[in-house]
């Protein structure tokens, strides 16, 4: 009995997501003629001088609610040129999967760290857990997927990232001349 | 041996001291009595440190013949810096080109009349295939990457630079012996001959550039350059290193050089973090 | 004598060279590299390109494609660690020791209470409001030879610096700006010459409202009494003798603070600077007034 | 001043109470403020949305306003204004931030360092080739720059412990040494009194 109706739920949810993405385009073109530049949830006092096609639509609560997680397409490559200033944009999803220092270095999680923990011994769990460094052809690749806003330093306070952010100890990344010994 | 001394002697041909009588606040004032020479010694803002000021006659230009007033003393940051060479002719450069705009312009293939048409068809001549009558590779046609009209050369050069180009054309002068320093620019008559008897009595260069601390120079001496082309007048904010290797010798009056090594000791040790900032083109 | 001085060295030696003109300067050898014209038996055939390929026909792959598998730069898992980190305020720092340098130099004054208009007048701190960065964060790099008895207002400070300036006998205060009156205290004699009258300051933002009523971190709003009791909590913590600041000598330099609606020490808002007649407009207006000064 | 004493008052009247009456941007200048009891209920407007704003009724071309000559207040605008050169470093019993004035008698040494507009030392720490090669730079030389220089190797021999090369650029008065030296070089420099 339970199980048939947790089969049920999810043929119903199967088939209203599935229904979702048409609809989706079919409230886009709809609505595309209409300038509309209250946010989306305010929908119902748009201006009357839409024709008598709208009428129905407007008060469909089912494209009404799709209407409301419509989500913009991110694209995940590097733009070189963009359209309107012709500059180079980051790319979000390296911004989301990696941090990077100031001295250079980029940091990132380990990949499968949430996939089939069961058959993983637990010191493999707890490397999956960490959060290692990027090599440098990684770090160049991810150099030039970023403009030089992220390359800037960043004085935020009680960052817990803060002393990873200058690395004295080692000769090379060393900024400031060597203290008096 | 005296001749290793004269030459030694005229070689340091200024910087010999005598003996200090009267020192005076930041104005200089010049006294000058019959006999002694008047020597003034500044109070500077910023007084020199190491190198030795240097000195200069006080010259007049009352009569032809030279007369000297006295000495004056000049701060050796603004008037016996390293002659630079290569940055006086990055200023040279930079003053030439930074306003030079190009009004050179070519047509491109788009631009040159005709040659629209696809001349013979693709395939079948035997002849190579061509889309226009007019692309760069054909005679009369347009110019592929050719110059377009109003294009500037604007750029800045970095505001330390032209501060040392300034400082090396006025030591390289005084080091010529191309920089006098007058008290005033009262002259007795307004003729052009007076001027140029004048320059030929003292040896100065055929070319004088006078400069001034104010915009209005005395009638006389305006009269007399005012046909004469290459003897100009100038105020202090005009000072350029080029109109200053472009004439032979820099006539200063007491007050220009003074106001030339007040400015220039002033942003030598003011806080300068805008100058040196990047040159906005939109001024907002 | 030709010395070995580097300037009567030069000096002399151009009083024996010909007259410098236009005609005879030149730049250092090599200092300008030319632009080839790629014509030629060297530069010309392919033009450095090489030979077919992505080198010469220049369409290479985009940047972090391999060819058809997961690129690394999306393999890795996307987590909420590093997620908004640049939407937080930024605080450029300015550690004890450059305020001692500042303060020995004369480049601060001393006797007058010190805010953050007077460290960018400096000239030795610089700090962007159109970056997100709201202020000045006092570092404790430099604490045990900090000796200077100064009241200072920054907008973040840590117990240890503010144990550090109360040992000396010196005030410490943070106090929160808006962008718009950061843009006024970093250059105030471009914001007077545009002839707008001083505006008011904002109140902090509601995430930031709970530091700057703390009297632990000495906030602006905080309760004098509870600041004093924090100052001789802080005194007994870090073993030192809490100074009298009643019988100080500059006990009203000690003491003076901004209004938590003025940006500028002593000028209200609604105030029109004049710096060519040296004259202060200040409104009259009973509306005006009331809008200033609430 | 009436400021100072204003503060002192503010400190008492937590701003929390006041909020609510802040109208926060321009465009109530032209509404009436009722300053009346705060009984009377605050009806929170949305300023910012068009359609609720108030219609402007009452604009006033000009607010009265009294021009203060030479106010006593100057003296705050004085404080604000920029330095117009860099101050002089007054003669002080001690520096705590470890600051050392140059002393009189490196003026009559063949060579000599002079300071930078700042009053700091023109040693600098070049890095270049990503952090493989530092190049220690002296700037501001005057003077005779070859004994310097013989000076300066001799110095960091017996300091290093090993040779230091150096090199030398007369016109452009500055010596480079190979290798990040710039303490080594300005505990040199402050012995000798630049």
């Amino acid at each position: 009995m339970l199980r048939c109706a947790i089969s049920a739920l999810r043929i119903a949810t199967f088939r209203t997501s599935s229904l979702r993405v048409p609809y989706q385009n079919a409230s886009k073109i709809i609505y595309h003629d209409v300038r509309n530049f209250t946010s989306l949830s305010v929908i119902n006092n748009a201006p009357p001088v839409v024709p008598l096609l709208k009428e129905n639509l407007i008060n469909n609560k089912h494209i009404l609610d799709l209407s409301y997680n419509l989500w913009p397409v991110h694209i995940r490559t590097v733009t070189k040129f963009s359209l309107k200033r012709g500059k180079r944009k980051t790319v979000k999803a390296a911004v989301k999967r990696f941090f990077r220092l100031h001295w250079g270095g980029w940091i990132r999680t380990k990949v499968g760290r949430h996939k089939k923990l069961w058959k993983k011994s637990p010191p493999q769990r707890r490397r999956l857990r960490q959060h290692v460094f990027c090599n440098s052809t990684q770090s160049t690749l991810l150099d030039k997927m970023v403009t030089k806003y992220w390359k800037k330093p960043k004085y935020y306070v009680e960052d817990p990232y803060a002393p990873y952010h200058t690395r004295e100890e080692f000769y090379i990344t060393r900024k400031k001349p060597l203290p008096k010994t | 041996m005296t001749s290793f001394l004269i030459n030694a002697f005229k070689r340091l041909h200024l910087s010999i001291v005598p003996n200090r009588i009267i020192s005076s606040g930041y104005a200089t004032a010049v006294t000058t009595s019959a006999d002694a020479i008047s020597v003034t010694q500044k109070e500077w803002k910023f007084p020199p440190v190491y190198t030795k000021p240097r000195e200069v006659w006080i010259e007049s230009l009352a009569t032809v013949e030279e007369i000297k007033l006295g000495l004056f003393e000049l701060h050796p940051l603004v008037y016996a810096a390293v002659p630079r060479i290569d940055i006086i002719h990055r200023n040279v450069v930079w003053q030439k080109k930074y306003r030079w705009v190009s009004w050179a312009q070519t047509k491109t293939r788009a631009e040159v009349r005709g040659g629209g048409r696809k001349p013979w068809p693709q395939k079948g001549l035997g002849r190579a295939r061509h889309g226009s009558i007019r692309s760069p590779l054909w005679r009369g046609g347009g110019i592929a990457h050719g110059p377009r009209s109003g294009k500037t050369h604007f750029f800045m050069l970095p505001f330390h630079l032209r501060i040392h180009g300034l400082t090396s054309t006025l030591s390289a002068k005084l080091a010529q012996d191309d920089l006098h320093i007058v008290k005033d620019l009262e002259i007795p008559s307004d003729e052009p001959e007076y001027l140029i008897d004048l320059i030929e009595n003292r040896n100065w260069g055929p070319s004088v550039l006078i400069v001034d601390d104010t915009d209005i120079a005395p009638r006389n001496i305006t009269v007399a350059t005012e046909t004469l082309p290459h003897v100009n007048i100038m105020p202090v904010y005009g000072l350029n290193v080029y109109s200053m290797l472009k004439h032979d010798t820099l006539l200063l009056t007491l007050s220009a050089a003074e106001k030339i090594e007040e400015r220039i000791l002033h942003h030598l040790h003011s806080i300068t973090n805008e100058q040196q900032a990047e040159f906005k083109l939109n001024q907002i | 004598m030709g010395s070995r001085q580097i300037t009567e060295k030069s000096l002399s030696m151009i009083r024996s060279l010909p007259r410098i003109s236009l005609g005879n300067i030149r730049d250092n050898p090599g200092s300008k590299i030319t632009q080839k014209r790629g014509r030629g038996q060297h530069r010309g055939d392919k033009h450095g390109a090489g030979n077919k390929g992505s080198g010469q026909r220049q369409n290479y792959m985009r940047l972090g494609y391999e060819t058809g598998n997961n690129p690394f730069y999306l393999r890795v898992p996307s987590e909420p660690y590093y997620r908004g980190h640049h939407h937080r305020r930024q605080y450029p720092p300015l550690s004890l020791l450059e305020l001692q340098s500042l303060i020995d130099k004369d480049r601060l004054d001393v006797t007058k209470p010190i805010d953050i208009a007077s460290i960018i007048k400096s000239g030795l701190y610089n700090m962007f409001p159109d970056q997100k960065q709201f202020g000045i964060h006092l570092t404790d790099e430099g604490l045990d030879i900090f000796a200077a008895k100064i009241n200072i207002e920054v907008q973040w400070a840590s117990e240890q610096v503010i144990a550090a300036i109360e040992k000396n006998g010196g005030v410490i205060t943070t106090a929160y700006y808006d962008p718009h009156s950061l843009f006024l205290l970093k250059n105030p004699k471009k914001f007077f010459e545009t002839g707008q009258a001083i505006p008011r300051r904002m109140i902090p933002p509601p995430d930031v409202i709970e530091y700057y009523t703390n009297p632990k971190t000495r906030g602006y709003l905080a309760d004098p009494e509870k600041i004093s009791h924090e100052r001789l909590r802080l005194a007994q913590k870090y073993g030192y003798e809490l100074p009298e600041l009643e019988n100080d000598v500059s006990y009203n330099m000690l003491i003076e603070r901004k209004d938590p609606r003025q940006i500028f020490f002593g000028l209200e808002p609604g105030w029109v600077i004049n710096l060519k007649d040296k004259c202060i407009l200040k409104p009259r207006d009973e509306e005006l007034l009331r809008f200033y000064s609430s | 001043m009436a400021t100072v004493w204003r503060s002192q008052c503010a400190f008492t009247r937590f701003f929390i109470g006041k909020i609510a009456q802040i109208p926060n941007n321009s465009s109530d200048l032209g509404t009436k403020l009722s300053l009346g009891p705060l009984s009377v209920p605050w009806v929170s407007r949305n300023y910012s949305n068009y359609a609720h704003s108030p219609f402007v009724s009452k604009v006033k071309e000009q607010y009265e306003f009294d021009v203060v000559k030479n106010p006593p207040e100057w003296a705050y605008v004085e404080r604000l204004l920029p330095f117009d050169t860099i101050p002089a470093v007054s003669p002080k019993e001690k520096y705590p931030s470890g600051w050392i004035p140059p002393r009189e008698e490196a003026r009559n040494l063949p060579f000599f360092v002079s300071r930078t507009k700042n009053h700091e030392l023109p040693i600098y720490l070049n890095v270049t080739f990503r952090g493989m090669r530092k190049i220690t730079q002296i700037r501001k030389i005057d003077g005779d720059i070859w004994l310097l220089n013989d000076e300066i190797k001799a110095y960091l021999k017996e300091a290093a412990k090993r040779y230091v090369e150096t090199r030398v650029h007369e016109l452009g008065k500055f010596i480079e040494v190979k290798g990040d030296y710039v303490n080594v070089l300005r505990d040199w420099a402050y012995i000798k009194g630049f």
